[in-house]
């Protein structure tokens, strides 16, 4: 039985791993890097470990560090959040090895999953489906060439070894397919140091869509449903929801198979999920498979009503799942917003810096995991997440008129965030239709960068709250402190004061 | 006493006319408020004006200037007093003819392209800085010479920090 | 179609009633007494209007300025929120000839509930037991000394305009008959200006269980299921939960119904709740309703999935309920505790006063209703009630885990609050196996108000910290404001540093 | 420096023996404790000390006297330093032959029963004070003389705040 968890994890992830070790009377072990003494990971553990300097590769992606912090800390688990050590399979050997328990799958499974090609091909082997396209890497460019032309045009190109869209290029036209696999394979090589790359055949207007899988020690493997995920920017997920507005019991009940069996191809333990994408059609391919929580995991909790850290933490204790695919149902409609420190109006620029002031929202059907407070400041070394925004409602329609709500209370002031842009596309008519796919903020970009045009009532008052500040502090400066707040102040000539201002 | 503010490109005249408790009675321009102002939190402003409740949040961000947001709007708001005015009158002149790079937000260097002397060209990439994982390339507008490198590769910086110094070609 | 509702009340509450209309697309009024300038709701409104001074029945209870506030606001509607207006049958009336939509039940509805003795005889026509005793006031010291010994020892005696407490007295023993009897009458006469007095059998070991409803004009009415508000102090709910851990699905099916028929014996519209009181072997009898929105309606939002004020103005709209009672069912576990500022060392004592500091506690499966921020000052005209802190898990013992994670983060420095009292309940055995009754913090009162004895290493990192805070006054006042955040500070001759203190 | 602290009834010596950054050796009697802390917010410290996370909050409730929470439980604190050793010396003789009723929160005086010059008896009531809709009596512990009414029926007060000035019997 574990008892104490150390989170090799920063932010609000790790807070919400703690969380529900709390719950379970499971103690917790927070690391931090020398940026993170003042954040709230390591308030809100019970113990704490500084790993090292501030940028990750010298204290949250150094393995011997965490190990040596668990050991130091008699931790018997480490949980990796998400980022950061969660999808290394050397990080869950080495746990292993020191006969720490990984909270995460083996190694085995990570690697496989982690090789495009090879997850491809087990895939097949599973009867998944996957993307037309090739099943070996391609070295060779006249070969490219020859698929391309074999599986038809539009394909994506794709770095074997790739991730986050280096190596990518979409070939439409048969004229451009030479240039763009030799670019591919350069921006590969250079980026991963090999240059074998795939082909897949392209999706139009294409949906992304996941399964959330958990699978236990004794042979249990179950999903808990989809995830939307569509609304994208620049291949970074920004608005998720469960159940999708596009899908249709019978294509969930068939994708939920192979998402299971998909899991199961690689002997899977623990929570992962596996990534579709599907088209106007609802045919589906297999995409990939994340070995670990995901940011958005929480609308799955709210809609299926589970703990998935708590399943994670039971799984990892060798319990069986006693969760059954056929008693899971979904329940409501929940709807995720991240909440990034950026400026939207800036070219999504990340914008690091002092937490002057923050509201939180509230109330009924809304779930807040953030990490900031009051004074924090966001240090520049991380992912600007600030926090998500988790809604949840009987219907989609009155999910998005909550988030709404809560988007209206949300208040930070100090740096810029994806707020006000958030709050937009709750207004997109193709948004609330529920009809969009990962095009959907390119489409619309015009009218989600729009600001609204104040009035003149509205620059006047925002004039005035200005004013007023300059004034108060001027008066500061004129009269010595005053200790029952009311002053008498006669810079105009005339009796005003400005108590309580 | 009447000022100047600046709201974005906007400027108005502001007059406070009377204060009474946390009620005040405004001019901006020739528009005429009376508002029941109140600073809730620190930074933030309770108004209401003829019943309606706004709520706007502000950070000082330099000396008499704010940024100020009330819904999903953001200003920056300037307030001018004599002082400004007199400082600004004095800055005038030397303002066009000197010039620097600066980054609007916090962040490390991770390359600097050019060295004291350099004579660079409109476009040229002279400083790589990273923040949260992004890095962003600082070009130059115009041709100009480097007259002076004020940090070095690795170092963290603040927003608005200045990097290089740059002048003109015509004035060497 | 409701446009536009004005909210008579103030705190957590009118607030929550605000999220709801915001949802809906409804513009919210406030009312605000001069306390109350700075309170959450003005600032949350879309307008806001000052009804007077301070002290409610100078304002919250001044019938004539609520209406005028609604006029000058052009609302359609008026939410009474609970306690003030709400269950005043005057304004009920009021609203109706003033043409405003009062979102409660008819003045006849109230009226009737309103009086104990009315609400007995309206019962036990519908065929809803009441605890046996007399159902018509006795004024007469002899008639009432008779009755006694016909219902048999022990009783209660109360008074019939009563509420409160007030007039209530519990007679065990033939000797002290008399003394109570008269005693109750002077004290209901000095109360409420009338003496009568009914007599009840006094249930030992009482549970107070009460079924929420919600009726709509077009003959719907249906139940929500119960909630158990047994943990009381003084006669006041500390904490409520649902299910009831002593319910059966035969009783609870059973009283259903009761609640029901008791709501349609008084033509009942909007959302209502029916007391009953509960003994071990499960008899239940009808105590009272309560022809309003409950404090602790949340549990209920959670477990069935519904949005009570929601309902409220859907039902005042004349739309027809589109729950059905075979829909509904109670999902997983909900508890609520009421967060106060009062001193439980210090007899309960309220504790109004500056809020310091605030760190609310968020995450999964908890919902935070509060009203109060940081510089807020609680005023002292008004009920001490900071916020409710509702937490929900799919099984009672998982709740009550997640409730002692929830009052760990919730942090409130400058008033006295009741989060360590409820801490400690969550402790208590009986309240964790669920066997527990009205007498359950009397019977606690021990164990609950035993502050831990804090370790001495404990009591000294309390010190260091008031020691830190004393010198970097210290250090404030013997050297200049500088800039940067660090400091040289020589007074101890060695080279020490209170940076980042 | 030394420096004794009061921490509710208990009294030790505190010592700050070193610090660097957020690292500070400090000594309680012949406790040593070795402590990473910082003010993470306003009042708010995190301290680590052998690995372990503390949060201790705290208002300072007069000068040099804090109220100080840790999880669950709430210490009074004073640190006493040179100049309070001496004030408290010069205090001593004269506190008890002066007496008052104060009360512990901010309220509304809703009766006064006694008048200036009244002889009141020990568990007389002098006077009645609401707050947050709850009236309280507030009695005299021992025979005194009523020397001064310091509010009237219906002031607003403050916590801790003078109301009524009482002197010994024996003093008259």
């Amino acid at each position: 039985m574990i008892k104490k968890v150390l989170v090799a994890n920063r932010g609000e992830i790790a807070i919400r791993v703690m969380r529900s070790c709390r719950e379970m009377g499971i103690q917790s072990v927070a690391v931090f890097s020398e940026a993170d003494r003042t954040s709230m990971h390591v308030r809100y553990a019970d113990e704490a470990y500084c790993i090292g300097p501030a940028p990750s590769n010298e204290s949250y992606l150094v393995i011997d560090k965490i190990i040596e912090a668990a050991k130091e800390s008699k931790a018997d688990a480490i949980h990796p959040g998400y980022g950061f050590l969660s999808e290394n399979a050397e990080f869950s050997d080495r746990c292993k090895k020191e006969g720490i328990l990984f909270i995460g799958p083996s190694s085995y499974a990570i690697k496989t999953m982690g090789d495009k090609i090879t997850a491809r091909k087990t895939m097949q082997h599973a009867n998944v489906p996957v993307v037309p396209g090739t099943t070996e890497p391609i070295k060779d460019l006249d070969k490219a060439v020859q698929v391309i032309r074999k599986i038809g045009l539009p394909v994506m190109i794709k770095a074997s070894a790739g991730g986050g869209g280096k190596g990518m290029r979409l070939v439409a036209k048969e004229e451009d397919i030479l240039a763009a696999v030799s670019s591919s394979k350069s921006e590969a090589k250079a980026a991963f140091g090999d240059d074998s790359v795939y082909i897949e055949k392209y999706i139009n207007s294409p949906h992304h869509i996941e399964f959330q899988i958990l699978a236990d020690n004794h042979g249990n493997c179950i999903h808990l449903f989809e995830r939307e995920c569509s609304v994208q920017r620049r291949h970074q997920k920004v608005i998720e929801e469960t159940p999708s507005p596009i899908m249709t019991p019978e294509v969930r009940e068939e994708m939920g198979k192979h998402a299971v069996a998909a899991a199961k191809a690689v002997n899977y333990s623990g929570a992962g999920t596996i990534e579709f994408i599907v088209d106007d059609n609802l045919n589906y391919y297999f995409l990939e498979m994340n070995t670990r929580l995901q940011v958005e995991h929480p609308i799955t909790e709210r809609v299926v009503q589970v703990d998935l850290v708590k399943e994670q933490i039971k799984i990892v204790n060798n319990e069986p799942l006693n969760l059954k695919q056929e008693d899971l149902s979904q329940n409501g409609h929940a709807i995720e917003c991240r909440i990034y420190a950026e400026d939207p109006e800036n070219n999504f620029m990340p914008n690091p810096g002092l937490i002057k002031h923050i509201t939180e929202p509230l109330g009924l059907g809304v779930r807040h995991d953030g990490y900031v407070y009051k004074g924090y400041e966001i240090p520049m070394y991380y992912d600007p997440l600030i926090s998500k925004l988790i809604v949840w409602a009987p219907t989609r329609e009155e999910t998005i008129d909550r988030m709404k709500r809560a988007l209206y209370a949300y208040k930070i002031i100090g740096v810029k965030t994806s707020i006000p842009f958030l709050n937009r596309i709750m207004d997109v008519p193709s948004f609330r239709q529920g009809r969009y796919n990962t095009h959907f903020i390119q489409d619309n970009e015009e009218f989600l960068l729009n600001e609204e045009k104040p009035s003149q009532k509205l620059k006047d008052i925002a004039s005035i709250a200005a004013f007023f500040s300059y004034l108060k502090k001027i008066e500061k400066h004129q009269s010595p402190v005053n200790l029952n707040g009311a002053s008498k102040w006669k810079v105009f000539g005339r009796k005003k004061s400005l108590e309580r201002l | 006493m009447q000022y100047d503010i600046k709201l974005n490109d906007e400027q108005y005249k502001i007059e406070l006319l009377d204060l009474k408790n946390n009620k005040a009675k405004i001019a901006l321009d020739d528009r005429i408020y009376e508002v029941d102002i109140t600073e809730v939190e620190n930074g933030v402003y309770s108004i209401i004006l003829d019943n309606t409740s706004f709520n706007v949040e502000l950070v000082e961000t330099e000396n008499k200037k704010y940024n100020v947001n009330t819904l999903y709007n953001s200003y920056d708001i300037e307030i001018i007093d004599a002082e400004t005015r007199y400082a600004n009158s004095r800055k005038k002149e030397d303002v066009d003819d000197a010039s620097f790079i600066s980054t609007p937000m916090p962040g490390k260097i991770v390359k600097i392209l050019v060295k004291e002397g350099d004579v660079v060209k409109a476009g040229d990439t002279l400083i790589i800085v990273s923040a949260m994982k992004m890095e962003s390339e600082y070009k130059v507008g115009s041709d100009k010479i480097v007259t002076k490198v004020l940090v070095s590769e690795g170092d963290a910086i603040d927003g608005h920090q200045k990097l290089i110094l740059l002048e003109d070609i015509e004035n060497n």
